[in-house]
């Protein structure tokens, strides 16, 4: 199979229901001339045109809150906000209108939009262009949340989001667009909500997302050195979640070891760890143990950066420390 | 013209006189605590929806104010299916879940009330940019408040609309107070529509209390944006009788101002017109307004017989698709 | 000793630090002529004069972010953001700014703020106006965040607020504001950081914060009769977090509830939980129970908004669930 | 008035030189892959940076931006200490937790860089808002571009600031672009000085290339200020010569607007006006520039010998009290 990046792929994914789709187009800063500022968007404005293909001026409240209204209105706007630093200056839209628009009016619209959104720490952007904020959106109901580790994943959720009739938060990783992995040239889709198990086992469970797949894949192979078979998923959806796919593995492993990249306080990690420690408790041979950022805010600092996320030492100290 | 102009005051005056009808029971019915939540009266700008809204097509949209019962039910809103609703009753526009602040209408082209201020105006004019983009030629008329003026909201939207010449009406409802804020307070300029020079848009005052002005100044700007040219804003000079909320003492109200307004009615004002120009009678007016009460009566009556929703739709329409997990966990 | 309200209570904190310390003021929307929508500075506008008691527009991002300003040079502002759920059109300033601008600058500035911010339901107030959103800020770190569930708390940990020199979320219930409990005349401070013990018991340790810990005790109450003794701990400050008081009830009890208002996902009480059964494991007799909103948006009507939220019928369940 | 200006002219050129070095500096720098991160140089806008600077006083204010490096320096900032926090050493401003973005000195006034486009504009009308609270006699300067003035702050903030009369100058560096995006095509307005009028406030537009006139607006706006009669908007018209952030292939500019602009050199300008003045002889000037790039080579010495921050560093300074708590957990 071919091997294209995570950029090419979220891009493929555009392209392909752009043209599939009339109702679909894109908006946001240099979407258009400059082919965005990862260059996923590249050659849209030539082939879509302006009215698909929109730049905008620095107004991401006022963006996306009109992306809002275009979906109300049946159109299927992708926004992109640049970074997910900056969604707290357009949150309003998100979470008070695009999530709850559907239910306070009894179900008389739907709202089928897609915020596209690099997250994601390690290229000294420092604190206000390096958090993974995907947890402020699992707290809104309303609101679907990806976050694809993989190529492959990422062409699919996205493709499904964006004919999905709910709005979904696409959180992507800026360290990912380069990553390479395996696409097939036809067109596949992945249906939200289902998550993914990247390598099985039997001793423990590895669950996590985005960047962080990659590091618990690289400590499970740590693991096998160990004669410790970790089972990998993929969560690649948050919300809703593949509580199924969870459950099964814990009850098989009876450990399990949570890994975010985002801060530990009330990152998303939590929650899973708490639905298990509910519904799973007599299943479990250890502590449920997180892997997550540190409680800070990013630094910029090359000799700091590197600190604050986990890394699969890490992961694989996580695990170390419940196998017995 | 002469026969147009009698239909028109008169429909004019029924309508405006409707609001209000259904205003003044939805605050009776609050004061004896038969409503839930907060409500916020239309009571004094009755002028300013029903003059907008009989200047659009069918096929336009409007967005609404938290302030928006007077709004829906100028563009065609039912009013029994409005008292449902403000009641929390399974029969209303949003089946109870959204009460006075949140009535939507899609069959009539009304993306809703909202409850944050200012956000309708990013969607309208996200609305404004689906009739661009799918190349219809509808018209977008937002009802903002003063005070959503203010917020950041207002800035972003109308930029974007006038850049991109989208065919948008901004129809700010100047009634001088943001809860108890006076716009002279928080506000440099005298007017609203002065800001629209910082896009380069036309801008328009007109009378809010004078329900002509206001569907002739709509009339235009909505002409102006059909024809490609852009956004308008018009500011409609008017004032709410009542609190911000019912029950609000209003401290922040001078007697004088209060009673210079109530002496600029709109709708007293056109009953006297329509009287002095003979195109109606005393007799005449009064059949209106007590159909128009008949009316609100028997949406109330439908209102209070109208179940509640039932416990178990608490968890519908959360999401269109895969609800069901999506809510539960 | 006398009986006040909460909404009284938070004002005379207000009051207090006002008259001792002229770096602190107010600022926010109808605070001055209308003493706030909540009657909590009615006359102060009279008394401190319009340089202290600032009447906004409607501009919560903005006022925010001056306000962040006005800390950075030394004053200590007090701005109310009318409900918590406008915070999401203020949460630039509040999670890119105010909880960084310390970090990012290397130590260079404080930013003794105070945002204070009615959220909860009850008030059929609809999907806008009826949020609980302190999990958002406990995702940021930076940011203090206090809930107090009594008047008693709510004046000593606001006044501690107002003189903490790091922005300090101060989330109010207003269903309690019109709510009576003992406050002394005396002026007295409550630590931030500092859980309370409300109710000591041996069975079962039952968490809670805001107007839930008033639940939580009408539980006990209940267990009681069933022969169960429940600790009741009021968090009081969520951030930062009273462990020891946490981990020493659970040790005691080995069972643990815990209750929040706010939708459930994603909410703080999963953080809670996931933090106990990482290092409490071996302690734990019982699954860890979560009572807490629904994943839903609170809907206007009567007969649905009540459904939304624990009741201390629903606290009791829980419970019962796990002792046995 | 001749020494005088003889002085300026030395003392500016001296100044838009240094800037210059700086950022041809980092930018080379920065191609070698010895910075990390991005940079956002401020060349081709030297003149705004040092005009403004020059028109305050010690004791006011200013707000940078994320293309901050010159404002910091025009404003007094040691290369050295920039330098070190460009390369994210523990000698930097931020102890090398900011970044090139987020370079603050209290000492000096600078209430810091924002790496989110348009919160500056906020933060600097709350320090006008703490001088009016205070009774202090000074002045903030805001400097924003004409991306940022999209930004609902851009409007929030004038808004307030004008109703209130804060002494606040802001002062906005149109360099035509944000990013990638021609001001021309997201907003409606000629210029952004108009938007003066939405808040009925002096608008200004000034030769973003001519430090004088930078000079004398400023002035002009903070003596406005400090006499209780609000605040400005200045717009100076300038360029950006390199791309918006390093590397950046500027596909979005044609080249006639870039020589068009090279053509129109602030430093060139002032340079050739010394010259035929006779204020300086060629070899002075030189000595300048020497003495200049001496400074900035030191400053790269200095941050290269500097230490990293020690990773223990990494959790102190989230909070001013009970950090370590707040870390843990
Ligand atoms: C973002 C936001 N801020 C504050 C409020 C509280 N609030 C509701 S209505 C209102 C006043 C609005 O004033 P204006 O826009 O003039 O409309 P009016 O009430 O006069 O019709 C305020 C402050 C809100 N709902 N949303
Ligand atoms: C809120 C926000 N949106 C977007 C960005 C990304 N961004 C950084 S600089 C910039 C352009 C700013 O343009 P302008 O204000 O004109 O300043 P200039 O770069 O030209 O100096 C953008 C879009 C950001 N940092 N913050
Ligand atoms: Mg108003
Ligand atoms: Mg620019």
């Amino acid at each position: 199979m071919r091997n294209i990046t995570y950029g090419q792929a979220i891009r493929e994914a555009m392209h392909e229901e752009m043209i599939r789709n009339s109702s679909v187009f894109i908006i946001g800063e240099d979407m258009g001339v400059m082919g965005s500022v990862f260059g996923l968007t590249k050659g849209f404005l030539e082939e879509f045109g302006p009215n698909r293909v929109i730049d905008t001026p620095i107004s991401e409240n006022g963006f996306t809150g009109m992306a809002v209204g275009a979906a109300m209105r049946g159109l299927r706007p992708i926004v992109e906000i640049m970074y997910i630093d900056f969604t707290p200056i357009s949150l309003d839209p998100i979470v008070n209108q695009a999530a709850k628009l559907r239910y306070m009016t009894g179900g008389q619209v739907s709202i089928p939009l897609v915020i596209r959104t690099p997250g994601g720490a390690g290229r000294r952007n420092a604190g206000q262009h390096s958090q993974s904020l995907e947890a402020l959106f699992t707290h809104f109901p309303g609101l679907k949340v990806i976050a694809p580790g993989t190529p492959y994943d990422a062409k699919g959720l996205l493709k499904s989001a964006i004919r999905d009739d709910d709005p979904v938060i696409c959180v992507e990783h800026k360290i990912l667009y380069a990553k390479k992995g395996e696409v097939p040239e036809e067109e596949y889709l992945i249906p939200l909500g289902k998550a993914d198990v990247k390598r099985s086992g039997k001793d423990v469970t590895i669950i996590a997302y985005s960047r962080q797949i990659l590091f618990a894949l690289e400590a499970a192979k740590e693991l096998k050195k160990q004669g410790i078979e970790a089972e990998v998923i993929d969560l690649r959806t948050l919300v809703p979640l593949d509580w199924d796919t969870i459950q099964q593995s814990i009850k098989k492993t009876h450990r399990v070891v949570l890994v975010q990249e985002g801060v530990k306080r009330n990152g998303y990690m939590g929650e899973i760890a708490s639905q298990i420690i509910d519904e799973l408790f007599d299943y479990l041979d250890a502590p449920v143990k997180r892997v997550a950022g540190l409680n800070v805010i990013p630094p910029f600092s090359p000799a700091l950066e590197d600190h604050i996320y986990p890394n699969p030492q890490d992961i694989f100290k996580a695990v170390m420390e419940i196998v017995d | 013209m002469k026969k147009k102009d009698k239909e028109l005051y008169i429909k004019f005056y029924q309508e405006m006189q409707r609001l209000r009808s259904f205003e003044l029971k939805a605050s009776e019915l609050f004061t004896q605590a038969m409503l839930a939540g907060n409500i916020h009266t239309y009571i004094g700008q009755e002028a300013v929806a029903v003059g907008a809204c009989n200047a659009l097509k069918e096929s336009d949209y409007i967005v609404c104010t938290h302030r928006g019962h007077g709004q829906c039910i100028a563009r065609g809103c039912k009013p029994n299916l409005m008292m449902a609703e403000l009641f929390g009753k399974q029969t209303g526009y949003c089946k109870g879940k959204g009460g006075s602040m949140h009535i939507a209408d899609l069959n009539r082209g009304i993306l809703g009330a909202n409850g944050i201020v200012g956000a309708g105006l990013a969607i309208g004019t996200g609305s404004g940019l689906a009739s661009k983009i799918t190349e219809k030629n509808e018209v977008t008329l937002v009802f903002f408040g003063d005070g959503a003026s203010n917020e950041g909201y207002f800035h972003e939207s109308i930029n974007m609309a006038s850049a991109w010449k989208l065919p948008v009406v901004y129809l700010c409802e100047n009634n001088k107070y943001g809860v108890s804020v006076c716009i002279d307070r928080v506000c440099n300029v005298e007017d609203i529509a002065e800001r629209a020079k910082a896009y380069n848009i036309p801008g328009m005052i007109v009378d809010g209390n004078n329900v002509f002005e206001i569907y002739n100044a709509v009339q235009k700007a909505a002409e102006h944006a059909r024809q490609g040219k852009g956004p308008s804003l018009i500011e409609a000079k008017t004032y709410r009788y009542h609190g911000h909320y019912e029950g609000d003492p209003q401290v922040y109200k001078s007697k004088t101002e209060i009673e210079k307004w109530l002496n600029h009615d709109a709708i007293e004002n056109i009953k006297k017109e329509i009287l002095s120009k003979g195109f109606a009678s005393e007799e005449e007016l009064k059949i209106i307004e007590e159909k128009n009460k008949a009316e609100i009566e028997e949406a109330v009556a439908f209102a209070k017989d109208s179940p509640y929703p039932d416990v178990r739709e608490v968890t519908d329409d959360v999401y269109t698709t895969d609800n069901e997990r999506g809510v539960v966990r």
